[in-house]
């Protein structure tokens, strides 16, 4: 039984920590699930040249986006012996201490469930086309880039 | 044939516009060398360039292309 | 910023979702913090000698186990540049498609989460004395045994 | 001295109780080999040792030892 339906991964805004006990929630009727591992990405107040980054603001090509997050779903199936996949992203403001990104892979047995969420944060990290602006206090800005 | 330019966040705050329109290029290796003379600041930026949504490897024609992108680096997560 | 003070980690019965985001939540003014990685083991409806599991009933050998997950925490946060660790596990009855695990690790960057999650949760399964009742839904049961 | 036995999951349903008191028994060895004679069930069971909460790696004299726990496979998880 294999759940790979697509479903919307941007969200405006932060995304809750309900709404990530709601997926949860929502698993435990796929009972041969043995093992979750659940990603987030939470916006950290860095430290860049002296400024203290408050929001990231985030946007995205989304057409291409939502193309490579179909791809790395797909992938990530073929890869690894998964009962559920999601991924969510947020787009527009998320303040330090909020949650940016949220992955959350089960399966049966918990080898496939850890592979699989590291390769796919990489791969969302390294090929989605989503663009970043760390705000200071200030409302000044820099451009974020992710790094290996 | 026209085709539709995109660019998104620093890449577009140096072009002052997020879709520009041309004509008549023949391919990716012309239309870069255009837009870093049109907009010599992007020079000094590093981007990717995505043809109809796919991340280019090498030149590439652009008859029958619609749309062409210009991304900065990823920033998700 | 770490915080390696020492909490309970058996909970009676199952492990519930509202639970988790509260433990999220409280992460959310670590703002030092941009990865969490976050094992759930759910028990499985797996089926032995044509009978299916409904529950498993753990139970402990307290005082040692306790003493374990209090080395892990020790030894994770020597290994890996973690902030926050937080390891929950049931004891008692708890159902197919529940949770009785929860490993919780955050850290600055997500390669320390993501290297200690895997880690912990391997010692947790091979060396912490806790034993489980597999019942089925004729109140039988055989004794679990952990694989690698 | 007295030592006390204690008996977890498949083993305690083998004794038939969780805490047994032992006295007069020198090492490990010498308490496995006993523990074996009085319940033969235990000869087809795996089983690990602790004593005083920590796992046995090999004969160990039972001298101010207060607690030794025979442990069935573990399930945690």
């Amino acid at each position: 039984m294999k759940e790979n339906k697509k479903h919307d991964v941007f969200i405006h805004g932060p995304i809750s920590p309900v709404f990530i006990a709601d997926a949860i929630n929502k698993h435990s009727k796929k009972t041969n699930i043995g093992a979750h591992d659940i990603f987030l990405g939470q916006v950290r107040n860095d430290v860049i040249d002296g400024k203290t980054v408050q929001t990231i603001d985030y946007s995205s090509y989304e057409e291409m986006a939502e193309k490579k997050f179909y791809e790395i779903r797909e992938d990530a199936f073929n890869k690894f012996d998964l009962t559920c996949l999601h991924i969510y992203h947020s787009l527009g403001r998320v303040k330090i201490g909020e949650i940016c990104l949220f992955v959350f892979v089960s399966s049966v047995h918990r080898k496939a469930a850890f592979d699989a969420c590291r390769w796919i944060v990489e791969e969302i990290k390294m090929n989605v086309p989503v663009f970043g602006r760390e705000i200071f206090t200030d409302e000044t800005y820099v451009w974020k880039e992710n790094t290996k | 044939m026209k085709i539709q330019l995109k660019f998104f966040g620093q890449l577009a705050e140096i072009t002052g516009k997020e879709i520009v329109e041309v004509d008549g290029i023949e391919d990716t290796d012309s239309l870069v060398k255009r837009m870093l003379n049109e907009f010599p600041k992007l020079k000094s930026c590093k981007f990717q360039i995505a043809v109809d949504q796919k991340l280019l490897k090498q030149n590439q024609q652009l008859k029958s292309v619609s749309e062409v992108a210009f991304l900065p680096p990823f920033a998700g997560g």
